[in-house]
Protein backbone atom coordinates (compact mmCIF):
# COMPACT_ATOMS: atom_id res chain seq x y z
CA UNK A 1 0.00 0.00 0.00
CA UNK A 2 1.79 3.15 -1.00
CA UNK A 3 1.90 6.32 1.66
CA UNK A 4 -1.20 8.08 -0.31
CA UNK A 5 -3.51 4.77 0.45
CA UNK A 6 -2.09 4.37 3.39
CA UNK A 7 -3.20 7.90 4.20
CA UNK A 8 -6.56 8.09 2.65
CA UNK A 9 -7.06 4.47 4.78
CA UNK A 10 -6.21 6.13 7.93
CA UNK A 11 -8.97 9.18 6.85
CA UNK A 12 -11.48 6.73 6.12
CA UNK A 13 -11.46 4.95 9.38
CA UNK A 14 -11.97 8.49 11.25
CA UNK A 15 -15.56 8.24 12.85
CA UNK A 16 -18.14 9.06 10.72
CA UNK A 17 -16.23 9.56 7.71
CA UNK A 18 -18.36 8.26 4.72
CA UNK A 19 -16.64 9.53 1.61
CA UNK A 20 -13.04 10.74 0.76
CA UNK A 21 -12.61 12.72 -3.00
CA UNK A 22 -9.46 14.09 -4.12
CA UNK A 23 -9.56 16.13 -7.37
CA UNK A 24 -6.57 18.24 -9.22
CA UNK A 25 -6.85 22.25 -9.69
CA UNK A 26 -8.72 21.15 -12.86
CA UNK A 27 -11.37 18.93 -10.79
CA UNK A 28 -10.09 15.83 -12.37
CA UNK A 29 -10.91 12.89 -9.83
CA UNK A 30 -7.67 11.72 -8.39
CA UNK A 31 -9.36 9.24 -5.91
CA UNK A 32 -12.18 8.93 -4.32
CA UNK A 33 -13.83 6.12 -1.82
CA UNK A 34 -17.47 6.37 -3.18
CA UNK A 35 -19.07 5.31 -6.13
CA UNK A 36 -18.89 7.20 -9.64
CA UNK A 37 -22.21 8.99 -9.56
CA UNK A 38 -21.94 10.28 -6.35
CA UNK A 39 -18.49 11.54 -7.07
CA UNK A 40 -19.50 13.36 -10.32
CA UNK A 41 -22.58 14.57 -8.04
CA UNK A 42 -20.58 15.91 -5.07
CA UNK A 43 -17.11 17.16 -7.04
CA UNK A 44 -19.42 19.56 -9.22
CA UNK A 45 -21.60 21.46 -6.51
CA UNK A 46 -17.93 21.53 -4.22
CA UNK A 47 -15.37 21.95 -6.72
CA UNK A 48 -17.46 25.31 -7.72
CA UNK A 49 -18.06 26.70 -4.18
CA UNK A 50 -14.87 26.06 -3.58
CA UNK A 51 -13.39 28.65 -7.04
CA UNK A 52 -15.77 31.12 -5.87
CA UNK A 53 -15.11 31.31 -2.37
CA UNK A 54 -11.45 31.33 -3.43
CA UNK A 55 -12.03 34.39 -5.84
CA UNK A 56 -14.46 36.54 -3.30
CA UNK A 57 -12.03 35.83 -0.07
CA UNK A 58 -9.48 37.69 -2.93
CA UNK A 59 -12.05 39.77 -4.03
CA UNK A 60 -12.18 41.53 -0.64
CA UNK A 61 -8.67 41.47 -0.18
CA UNK A 62 -5.53 40.49 -2.74
CA UNK A 63 -2.99 39.26 0.01
CA UNK A 64 -5.92 36.84 1.79
CA UNK A 65 -6.64 32.95 0.47
CA UNK A 66 -9.37 30.17 1.35
CA UNK A 67 -7.41 27.54 3.42
CA UNK A 68 -10.66 25.57 4.51
CA UNK A 69 -14.42 25.46 4.26
CA UNK A 70 -16.49 23.39 6.30
CA UNK A 71 -20.50 23.27 5.63
CA UNK A 72 -22.40 21.81 8.02
CA UNK A 73 -26.01 20.33 7.05
CA UNK A 74 -28.63 18.73 9.00
CA UNK A 75 -27.33 15.37 8.03
CA UNK A 76 -24.13 15.38 7.53
CA UNK A 77 -20.86 17.65 7.48
CA UNK A 78 -18.57 18.59 4.45
CA UNK A 79 -14.47 19.43 4.83
CA UNK A 80 -13.15 21.08 2.15
CA UNK A 81 -9.30 21.31 2.34
CA UNK A 82 -7.90 23.20 -0.76
CA UNK A 83 -4.27 23.39 -1.95
CA UNK A 84 -2.92 24.68 -5.16
CA UNK A 85 -2.62 21.50 -6.69
CA UNK A 86 -5.93 19.35 -5.42
CA UNK A 87 -8.65 19.83 -3.01
CA UNK A 88 -9.85 17.10 -0.56
CA UNK A 89 -13.37 16.61 0.41
CA UNK A 90 -14.14 14.42 3.13
CA UNK A 91 -17.97 13.94 4.01
CA UNK A 92 -18.83 13.16 7.59
CA UNK A 93 -22.37 11.41 8.79
CA UNK A 94 -23.87 12.83 11.67
CA UNK A 95 -26.11 10.35 12.85
CA UNK B 1 -32.28 24.73 -16.25
CA UNK B 2 -29.07 25.38 -17.92
CA UNK B 3 -25.68 24.53 -16.12
CA UNK B 4 -22.22 25.08 -18.25
CA UNK B 5 -19.86 21.86 -18.13
CA UNK B 6 -16.76 21.77 -18.92
CA UNK B 7 -15.29 18.83 -20.71
CA UNK B 8 -12.41 18.11 -19.07
CA UNK B 9 -11.03 14.58 -20.23
CA UNK B 10 -10.58 12.54 -16.81
CA UNK B 11 -7.19 11.49 -15.65
CA UNK B 12 -5.86 7.83 -16.88
CA UNK B 13 -5.29 5.16 -14.30
CA UNK B 14 -1.74 5.53 -14.66
CA UNK B 15 -1.60 9.80 -14.36
CA UNK B 16 -3.83 9.45 -11.09
CA UNK B 17 -1.32 6.90 -9.67
CA UNK B 18 2.01 8.97 -10.93
CA UNK B 19 0.34 11.87 -8.98
CA UNK B 20 0.41 10.29 -5.82
CA UNK B 21 3.94 9.07 -5.99
CA UNK B 22 4.61 12.73 -6.19
CA UNK B 23 6.95 13.81 -3.39
CA UNK B 24 4.96 17.68 -3.51
CA UNK B 25 2.03 16.09 -4.18
CA UNK B 26 2.40 13.89 -1.66
CA UNK B 27 3.23 16.91 1.20
CA UNK B 28 0.49 19.47 0.63
CA UNK B 29 -1.95 16.41 0.90
CA UNK B 30 -0.38 14.81 3.93
CA UNK B 31 -0.56 18.61 5.29
CA UNK B 32 -4.54 19.00 4.12
CA UNK B 33 -5.29 15.66 5.72
CA UNK B 34 -3.97 16.56 9.19
CA UNK B 35 -6.06 19.48 9.42
CA UNK B 36 -9.14 17.15 8.41
CA UNK B 37 -8.11 14.94 10.89
CA UNK B 38 -7.77 17.22 13.74
CA UNK B 39 -11.92 18.76 12.34
CA UNK B 40 -12.75 14.93 12.68
CA UNK B 41 -12.03 14.59 15.84
CA UNK B 42 -13.00 17.98 17.33
CA UNK B 43 -14.98 16.77 20.64
CA UNK B 44 -17.75 19.39 20.49
CA UNK B 45 -20.53 19.71 18.45
CA UNK B 46 -21.15 22.86 18.23
CA UNK B 47 -24.55 22.69 16.55
CA UNK B 48 -25.96 20.18 18.91
CA UNK B 49 -29.13 20.58 20.74
CA UNK B 50 -29.91 23.75 18.76
CA UNK B 51 -32.69 22.52 16.34
CA UNK B 52 -35.99 23.46 17.09
CA UNK B 53 -37.29 20.01 17.11
CA UNK B 54 -35.23 17.87 19.74
CA UNK B 55 -36.07 15.19 17.89
CA UNK B 56 -34.74 16.35 14.94
CA UNK B 57 -31.77 14.45 15.10
CA UNK B 58 -33.11 10.93 15.64
CA UNK B 59 -35.46 11.89 12.74
CA UNK B 60 -32.80 12.38 10.18
CA UNK C 1 -30.20 47.98 25.81
CA UNK C 2 -33.18 45.58 24.07
CA UNK C 3 -31.95 41.86 24.39
CA UNK C 4 -31.02 41.97 20.29
CA UNK C 5 -28.39 44.58 21.16
CA UNK C 6 -27.22 42.74 24.54
CA UNK C 7 -26.64 39.79 22.45
CA UNK C 8 -24.53 41.23 19.70
CA UNK C 9 -22.02 42.88 22.40
CA UNK C 10 -21.37 39.93 23.88
CA UNK C 11 -21.08 38.28 20.66
CA UNK C 12 -19.18 41.15 20.02
CA UNK C 13 -16.80 40.85 23.09
CA UNK C 14 -15.76 37.33 21.97
CA UNK C 15 -12.07 37.15 21.45
CA UNK C 16 -11.09 37.96 17.59
CA UNK C 17 -14.22 38.98 16.67
CA UNK C 18 -14.21 42.01 14.38
CA UNK C 19 -17.52 42.44 12.51
CA UNK C 20 -20.63 40.61 13.18
CA UNK C 21 -23.72 41.35 10.28
CA UNK C 22 -27.15 40.49 10.63
CA UNK C 23 -29.22 40.46 7.07
CA UNK C 24 -32.84 39.38 6.41
CA UNK C 25 -33.59 36.51 3.94
CA UNK C 26 -33.63 39.22 1.26
CA UNK C 27 -30.43 40.35 1.78
CA UNK C 28 -31.31 43.40 3.50
CA UNK C 29 -28.91 44.25 6.40
CA UNK C 30 -30.64 44.04 9.71
CA UNK C 31 -27.71 45.14 12.18
CA UNK C 32 -23.89 45.56 11.37
CA UNK C 33 -20.96 46.76 13.44
CA UNK C 34 -18.69 47.80 10.65
CA UNK C 35 -18.81 50.51 8.51
CA UNK C 36 -21.24 50.43 5.32
CA UNK C 37 -18.55 49.98 2.62
CA UNK C 38 -17.41 46.88 4.36
CA UNK C 39 -20.49 45.70 5.22
CA UNK C 40 -22.09 46.05 1.68
CA UNK C 41 -18.94 44.17 0.37
CA UNK C 42 -19.37 41.86 2.84
CA UNK C 43 -22.99 40.35 2.45
CA UNK C 44 -22.81 40.26 -1.20
CA UNK C 45 -20.23 37.87 -1.17
CA UNK C 46 -21.59 35.70 1.58
CA UNK C 47 -25.39 36.21 0.91
CA UNK C 48 -24.67 34.56 -2.60
CA UNK C 49 -22.35 32.38 -0.97
CA UNK C 50 -24.79 31.22 1.62
CA UNK C 51 -27.30 31.01 -0.93
CA UNK C 52 -25.62 28.81 -3.38
CA UNK C 53 -24.40 26.44 -0.99
CA UNK C 54 -28.34 25.94 0.16
CA UNK C 55 -29.05 24.98 -3.04
CA UNK C 56 -26.79 23.08 -3.76
CA UNK C 57 -27.32 20.96 -0.34
CA UNK C 58 -31.17 20.78 -1.56
CA UNK C 59 -30.15 19.25 -4.72
CA UNK C 60 -28.16 16.86 -3.33
CA UNK C 61 -30.26 15.57 -1.24
CA UNK C 62 -34.08 17.70 -1.18
CA UNK C 63 -34.24 16.16 2.81
CA UNK C 64 -30.66 17.90 3.68
CA UNK C 65 -30.30 21.32 4.67
CA UNK C 66 -27.63 23.96 5.28
CA UNK C 67 -27.13 24.90 9.19
CA UNK C 68 -23.87 26.56 9.32
CA UNK C 69 -20.86 27.56 6.92
CA UNK C 70 -17.78 28.46 7.91
CA UNK C 71 -14.68 29.51 6.15
CA UNK C 72 -10.95 29.62 7.09
CA UNK C 73 -8.88 32.18 5.48
CA UNK C 74 -5.06 32.92 6.00
CA UNK C 75 -6.06 35.70 8.22
CA UNK C 76 -9.76 35.26 9.35
CA UNK C 77 -12.78 32.87 9.60
CA UNK C 78 -15.65 33.47 8.97
CA UNK C 79 -19.04 31.78 10.21
CA UNK C 80 -22.28 32.27 8.95
CA UNK C 81 -25.23 30.88 10.62
CA UNK C 82 -28.32 30.55 7.96
CA UNK C 83 -31.66 30.17 9.56
CA UNK C 84 -35.11 30.44 7.78
CA UNK C 85 -35.33 34.57 8.31
CA UNK C 86 -32.31 35.60 8.28
CA UNK C 87 -28.58 35.01 8.22
CA UNK C 88 -25.53 36.04 10.83
CA UNK C 89 -22.23 36.11 9.37
CA UNK C 90 -19.39 36.92 12.18
CA UNK C 91 -15.80 37.53 10.96
CA UNK C 92 -13.24 36.50 13.61
CA UNK C 93 -9.52 37.90 13.16
CA UNK C 94 -6.65 34.96 13.64
CA UNK C 95 -3.94 37.20 14.29
CA UNK D 1 -16.48 42.11 -14.79
CA UNK D 2 -20.44 41.91 -14.88
CA UNK D 3 -22.49 41.12 -11.61
CA UNK D 4 -26.44 41.01 -11.35
CA UNK D 5 -27.32 43.50 -8.58
CA UNK D 6 -30.89 42.99 -7.34
CA UNK D 7 -31.94 46.72 -6.19
CA UNK D 8 -33.74 45.67 -2.72
CA UNK D 9 -34.62 49.14 -0.44
CA UNK D 10 -32.61 48.60 2.36
CA UNK D 11 -34.53 48.18 5.87
CA UNK D 12 -35.86 51.59 7.68
CA UNK D 13 -34.11 52.14 11.10
CA UNK D 14 -38.40 51.36 12.56
CA UNK D 15 -38.09 48.21 10.95
CA UNK D 16 -35.11 47.15 11.79
CA UNK D 17 -36.24 48.31 15.52
CA UNK D 18 -39.22 46.22 14.98
CA UNK D 19 -37.84 43.31 13.69
CA UNK D 20 -35.24 43.05 16.55
CA UNK D 21 -38.01 43.20 19.03
CA UNK D 22 -40.28 40.19 17.59
CA UNK D 23 -39.98 37.16 19.82
CA UNK D 24 -39.70 34.97 16.56
CA UNK D 25 -36.76 36.58 15.22
CA UNK D 26 -35.13 36.65 18.78
CA UNK D 27 -35.49 33.18 19.67
CA UNK D 28 -33.85 31.96 15.88
CA UNK D 29 -31.38 34.61 16.34
CA UNK D 30 -30.52 33.53 19.88
CA UNK D 31 -30.30 30.05 18.95
CA UNK D 32 -27.82 30.52 15.40
CA UNK D 33 -25.92 32.88 18.23
CA UNK D 34 -25.42 29.75 20.68
CA UNK D 35 -23.76 27.68 17.97
CA UNK D 36 -21.60 30.74 16.46
CA UNK D 37 -20.45 31.47 20.42
CA UNK D 38 -19.62 27.85 20.84
CA UNK D 39 -17.46 28.33 17.41
CA UNK D 40 -15.82 30.82 18.50
CA UNK D 41 -14.71 29.47 21.42
CA UNK D 42 -13.15 26.41 20.16
CA UNK D 43 -9.83 25.71 22.02
CA UNK D 44 -7.96 23.50 19.41
CA UNK D 45 -6.90 26.12 16.15
CA UNK D 46 -7.37 23.10 13.47
CA UNK D 47 -5.38 25.18 10.81
CA UNK D 48 -2.36 26.43 13.44
CA UNK D 49 1.23 24.80 12.21
CA UNK D 50 0.01 23.49 9.10
CA UNK D 51 1.38 26.36 6.76
CA UNK D 52 4.42 25.76 4.36
CA UNK D 53 5.44 29.13 5.91
CA UNK D 54 6.55 28.79 9.70
CA UNK D 55 6.24 32.54 9.87
CA UNK D 56 3.12 33.13 7.94
CA UNK D 57 1.05 33.68 10.18
CA UNK D 58 3.57 36.34 11.81
CA UNK D 59 3.44 37.89 8.46
CA UNK D 60 -0.01 37.95 7.58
Amino acid sequence: MSDFEETIRRLQSEKGVVGIIVVDSAGRVIHSTIDSDATQSHTAFLQQLCEKTKTSIRELDSSNDLTFLRLRTKKNEIMIAPDKDHVIMVIKDLS
Amino acid sequence: KTQTVQIVPPLSDEEKYRLTLDPEFLDSFNRSCKVISRALNEEIDICINYTKDPYEKAIA
